[in-house]
């Protein structure tokens, strides 16, 4: 088990140091990649059209992924791309079946070598087992998260991607879920940040540093890093869709970003996972490169940071697309050609030293119609970082990061730039007092939390020894 | 007398414990319970939709309402169910087999709880045989299926099969939704009805109980029903 | 039949004149919509997925175009955009049916107005009936142009949209399709210049006038202009694909600015359509709006010229996409958003005068890519622009817009920023030797090539007299 | 005697006048037809064919170069027909009803001739009768359908359903293509084969006819076919 390396201070000087295509930490993968180095690279997520995931229909589903492999890889070639990262997020059943999941991999990777080998593409894949423990959701079950069948198979899929040659290793970990799920639900503002601030961190401490592990172990793949989309998109997307307060979202998204560091402190490497909106705050505090992804990922999901999510990223992405068929051919090759011009105009505008130039009208396109936007522009993610690396445990952490978000949104309103309505408003007063009465003792909120949603998860998951508090 | 009118507000503020102690306190001095509901709580439960729809309220304040009605509801239910008034339609719903998306699903299972209907919540990772055997067990005349994954939207086929194999088909209507899901699809699958958003669910669900396009033994007893009885309080019927 | 105005001057005084959102002659159109003057605006195309169209299936259809417009224009007014085109190009049996096209123009004019007074959005529908006449293509048939039903249908189905309210009328005109397809495919560049100066050019005059008199007696309908999406397209789609060399598709698209100019001679407003790439010439010359498209239009067609397609785009357009579900919702919907981020870079980059220097990465992101790509940059637009207006006559404007091309080309080649395959250079070689060798006399050229394709099309549809050369 | 290769390098150049002269020429001094095919014309095309597939040449050079064999080949034709040499495979091809695109389809006839196909091209906004009637008519044994756009697509199945009524299915392989075909769609409808280029067009109507899996009558012919020949020639067989 690695040790965990907690960051005092930020890899970065200031907000002006974060820019897309340059992280203080670059990082070689793959074929001939390196991340974070100056250049952005497109980051092409595809899965599969509405089908069964059967071994009835395996050969199906191999002959889609040699299909979209294929047509990538001759669109990124005659788009003449500076490299390529391949995403294959990996469906339940792949994961419930490593063998399958592995037999993919294998399958981008040999698609890889060709290219690079023919014709001189730098590229690597994204391997992103789906976390299957728990099971997340099911009716009065308390997930299980450190033993048990799926957490066994979860754990062989990572070694199987491994042994065939992945590139970097990540994971949508969903650790606390099942108590951040409630909390937004609710609008119960002390579960959601015990969840991300003690129970998720846990999570991620225990998992990542056995993923960190592996991939040392293999001397080839790279651990590159989680992304909080259990949390802070769900937050995200039900804010989008006007079922929770863009304010609550905010502050959630900005609290994840302590969590998502989790992995960094356990050894990942990076490139962060591209739907891990908070991987800014990660990058500002240490330094590693980030996948992101806005404009481009439509075709996944909406939301209000199209722009602001390119301003500091280093590889761009679609989050992900099925394999159908639109009027020019398939939707995987069509979204690599548009990937492929945007990130053209990002790398022009860093060699011609306007990256910063280009940054203020992303910042400006989206800082202040949302209080998301607002709190992930350059200045306001070091605003949050340094709030953080401020204190001591994971759990003050995550309460000084909501405080800093609550904050830039409270001045960013007051100075008439980000105009709320009076609902929003409403929650951000209410917001202001739940952080002020949050208790300094993270075990007394254990203890409460347990209280209250005690039927929802089980503290020996995460490793908690909860006092069996008296049933309210 | 208790002021009834502190129960409808208790219940727009999702203040569950003043519902509880005030309906107690009504029942004590005799109010009659079809009188609470068609007069304090449904009412109350249309003005939180309202405010839902206007974007007014968000999902947190339309949880907390519903469980404060829950709450009152709970002291009434046994009498009701004395008097033969049915809930306004029995729902079996689930996220489907492989998928474990539920964040959608629980909206739609809430917002069908406030519209007066006995929801049975499967959770996620539904296998077909579960669904087959809930509607069975609950006697339910709607079935809901969520799915967000592409890779299992084709379960929901699946398991209109097995609810046919059952001979289970006619007695259900079948909804559907989630994300990746369209009305192509759901006719394409021979289900009922589609919609994108939870109220959108709970409209359609008491179009079906209301205009009895449900199996036939809830229609004698329409106006029994909550929607029902809602609908008569409106002159709706 | 309204007066063909010839352009002897440019309506702009320099390249540095030639930016996205500004053009010299802005357009009024549909609700409050003001296309040229400061703002770039999204125009969605939209279309149907794979089905029938027939009486049985026009429920379903109309269902489609009421999803598409209302999902459309929910993401338009959630995006905040400034204004929005939408495009119905109509599919060849609603302008079969011309009551058909009218009906979902009618449609599409309800929820743009709906939208207008309730959210005070901006917007305006373009309809673009499909050109049906001649039929093009069918074997030993010389395409009927100028009379005939399928003639009187489309042109009722002018009448029945411009009746309908349709706020801006556009087509896809092929006018001399049938000897510029010949041309392309057997390389015959004597036969691509007859096409495009000679014979399109006196079918747009016929046609354009008869538009331009239409909407002008509606006191509604703006006559908004073509695009030789049957000719430089074919050529540029087929350059793409490797089957056609790049510099015969470059030399085509500059051709095919003088025979899109005619609109404009014939009294058309703007915005000239989208897959129109020789449009930045038309705007050189005549000062109108135009529409244009690239990356965000891979769901239609891949190009070279992704990037610098936007360079002085008004409007900005995804081309076409059909009314499929992607992950987060329909097609047209995910493509709104997409295209609404896209535009509020442009215009921000605009408000802070820095509108040149986005300009200059979207250049050089493509101009030495592709031989398309040099001579689509706004220097080589105003030049090709200046030997347009410097001719007389369309033939000899044609001719002198394909050598400004070549030479444009050349001069790039010399210079080593654009570097040609030697089959390319044999090619560029050929091209400068055939353009000499052009007779000064276009009635040279018309007996010449009635005499190799006469079984291809009518001299008397394009209302030309050639002498009946003898059979060679 | 003729220098031969003069036929060669004429085919390949796209120069018909010279193929027409030479042919004629060695024709006129006794060479045989089968020998001028086998050892000249169809290794020329051969080599336009690689010259294209590794873009050397586009599609002028490549249907110069059909041009100038189609010249030559016709004189050859009735001297071969005597022998009862049939072509390699006879194809109809068409753009289907509703839709004018016609430039990829133009490609693939012009692909399939210089594989030595005879290739009845009936144009575009072709209806599903047209089809049967040349079907019938040149009985064609591989029926190939070009569309452009989402409308038009499903006439491809109503004009396989027109040669199924018509009793012609079982005689034709059925090849699909164009910008919005796709393998799944091609499936979906019950076509034989797809490819998204005309060179793959023609690979794929060569391996039907190649390897038999053409109807019966062409069968023992085998190696009378030109595609046979080549085959033969190339020990391939
Ligand atoms: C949050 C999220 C997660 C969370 C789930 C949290 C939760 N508790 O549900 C977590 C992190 C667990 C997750 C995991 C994965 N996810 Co996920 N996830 C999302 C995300 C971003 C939002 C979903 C959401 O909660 N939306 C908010 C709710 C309110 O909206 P909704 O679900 O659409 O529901 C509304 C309507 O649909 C309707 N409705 C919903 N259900 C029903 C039912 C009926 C009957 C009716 C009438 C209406 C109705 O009403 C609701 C309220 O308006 C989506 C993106 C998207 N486009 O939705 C991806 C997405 C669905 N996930 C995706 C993927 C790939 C995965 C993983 C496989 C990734 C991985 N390898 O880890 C795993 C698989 C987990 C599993 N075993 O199922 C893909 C699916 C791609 C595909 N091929 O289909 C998506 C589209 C994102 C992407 N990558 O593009 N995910
Ligand atoms: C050029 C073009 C035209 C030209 C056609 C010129 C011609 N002679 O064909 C003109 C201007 C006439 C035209 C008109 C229209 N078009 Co158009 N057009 C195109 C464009 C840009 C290129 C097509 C092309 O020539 N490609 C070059 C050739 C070589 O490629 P290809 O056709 O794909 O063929 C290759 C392969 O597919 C394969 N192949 C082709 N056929 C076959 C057959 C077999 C058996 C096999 C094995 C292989 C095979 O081999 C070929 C060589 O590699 C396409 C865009 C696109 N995505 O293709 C739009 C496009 C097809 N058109 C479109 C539209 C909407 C129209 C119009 C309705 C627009 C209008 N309102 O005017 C009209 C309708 C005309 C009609 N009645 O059909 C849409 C279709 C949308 C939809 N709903 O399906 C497209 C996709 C463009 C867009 N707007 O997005 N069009």
């Amino acid at each position: 088990m690695s040790k965990e390396k907690i960051f005092r201070n930020l890899a970065v000087s200031g907000p002006q140091d974060l820019i897309f295509g340059f992280a203080p930490k670059p990082v070689k993968c793959g074929f001939d990649l390196t991340i974070g180095a100056g250049t952005v690279f497109p980051e092409v997520n595809f899965t599969l059209p509405v089908m069964d995931v059967s071994t009835k229909t395996w050969p199906e589903v191999i002959a889609h992924y040699e299909e979209m492999a294929t047509n990538i890889l001759k669109r990124a070639v005659a788009m003449k791309v500076p490299g390529i990262v391949l995403e294959f997020e990996q469906l339940p059943q792949m994961t419930e079946t490593p063998e399958w999941g592995a037999e993919i991999t294998a399958l981008l990777e040999r698609h890889l070598k060709q290219n690079y080998e023919k014709y001189g593409l730098r590229g690597a894949a994204r391997i992103t087992p789906a976390d299957i423990r728990g099971p997340a959701g099911v009716k009065g079950v308390k997930p299980v998260m450190r033993h048990g069948e799926l957490w066994e198979k979860l754990n062989r899929s990572f070694d199987l991607c491994i042994a065939a040659g992945g590139d970097l290793i990540s994971i949508e970990s969903i650790g606390a879920k099942e108590v951040h799920d409630e909390g937004l639900m609710f609008g119960d503002v002390r579960a959601i940040v015990f969840a991300l601030g003690v129970l998720a961190c846990r999570d991620m401490t225990w998992l990542w540093s056995q993923i960190v592990d592996k991939c040392e172990k293999s001397g080839h793949s790279v651990p590159a890093g989680d992304t909080a989309c259990g949390f802070a998109n769900t937050s995200m997307v039900l804010a989008y869709q006007k079922l929770l307060p863009d304010v609550v979202a905010a502050v959630d998204r900005a609290m994840a970003g302590v969590r998502t560091l989790k992995a960094v402190e356990c050894g990942a490497k990076g490139p962060s996972k591209d739907c891990g909106y908070e991987n800014p705050i990660v990058k500002a505090i240490s330094g590693i490169p980030i996948s992101q992804e806005g404009k481009s990922a439509t075709c996944a999901h909406f939301s209000h940071v199209g722009n602001m999510s390119s301003t500091m990223c280093d590889l761009w992405s679609n989050e992900s697309v099925q394999n159908i068929r639109l009027l020019s051919g398939n939707a995987p090759e069509a979204y690599t050609e548009l990937l492929a011009y945007d990130v053209r105009l990002m790398n022009i505008a860093n060699e011609k030293k306007q990256g910063k130039i280009f940054q203020s009208w992303m910042i400006e396109s989206d800082q202040n119609v949302s209080a998301i936007g607002t709190i992930l522009a350059p200045e306001s993610v070091y605003t949050i970082a340094k709030a953080i690396v401020a204190e001591e445990t994971d759990y003050l952490r995550t309460v000084a990061a909501g405080k800093a978000a609550l904050d830039i949104i409270q001045k960013s309103v007051d100075k008439k730039n980000l105009n709320l309505g009076k609902k929003e408003l409403q929650w951000l007063e209410r917001l202001h007092k739940e952080f002020a009465n949050l208790p300094k003792d993270e075990n007394v909120l254990a203890e409460e939390i347990f209280g209250t949603m005690g039927h929802l998860f089980d503290p020996e998951c995460y490793g908690l020894k909860v006092a069996a508090a008296a049933a309210k | 007398m208790t002021d009834l009118k502190k129960l409808h507000k208790a219940i727009v503020e999702g203040d569950a414990k003043t519902a509880v102690e005030v309906t107690k306190a009504a029942l004590a001095e005799g109010a009659k319970p079809l009188d609470l509901i068609q007069n304090f709580m449904i009412p109350a439960m249309d003005e939180v939709g309202k405010l839902f729809e206007e974007e007014e309220y968000f999902v947190p304040e339309l949880l907390l309402s519903g469980r404060a009605m829950r709450g009152a509801f709970d002291l009434i239910r046994p009498l009701m169910a004395a008097q033969g008034v049915q809930p306004t339609g029995r729902v079996v719903i689930g996220t489907v087999q492989g998928d474990l998306h539920d964040i959608g699903k629980n909206l739609v299972a809430a917002m069908l709880e406030g519209a007066g209907f006995e929801v049975t919540d499967l959770g996620a990772d539904v296998a077909p045989e579960k669904f087959v055997e809930a509607v069975k067990a609950k006697n339910a005349n709607i079935v809901a299926f969520s799915a967000m994954l592409t890779v299992t939207m084709p379960k929901m086929q699946t398991t209109i099969e097995a609810l046919k194999a059952a001979g289970l088909r006619n007695q259900v209507k079948v909804m559907v939704g989630g994300a990746p899901i369209s009305q192509a699809y759901c006719d394409q699958i021979g289900a009922d009805a589609y919609s994108d958003t939870a109220s959108g669910a709970a409209a359609i669900a008491r179009e079906i109980v209301v205009n009895q396009k449900v199996s036939a033994q809830f229609a004698e007893k329409g106006e029994k029903t909550l929607a029902g009885i809602a609908a008569a309080g409106k002159g709706t019927k």
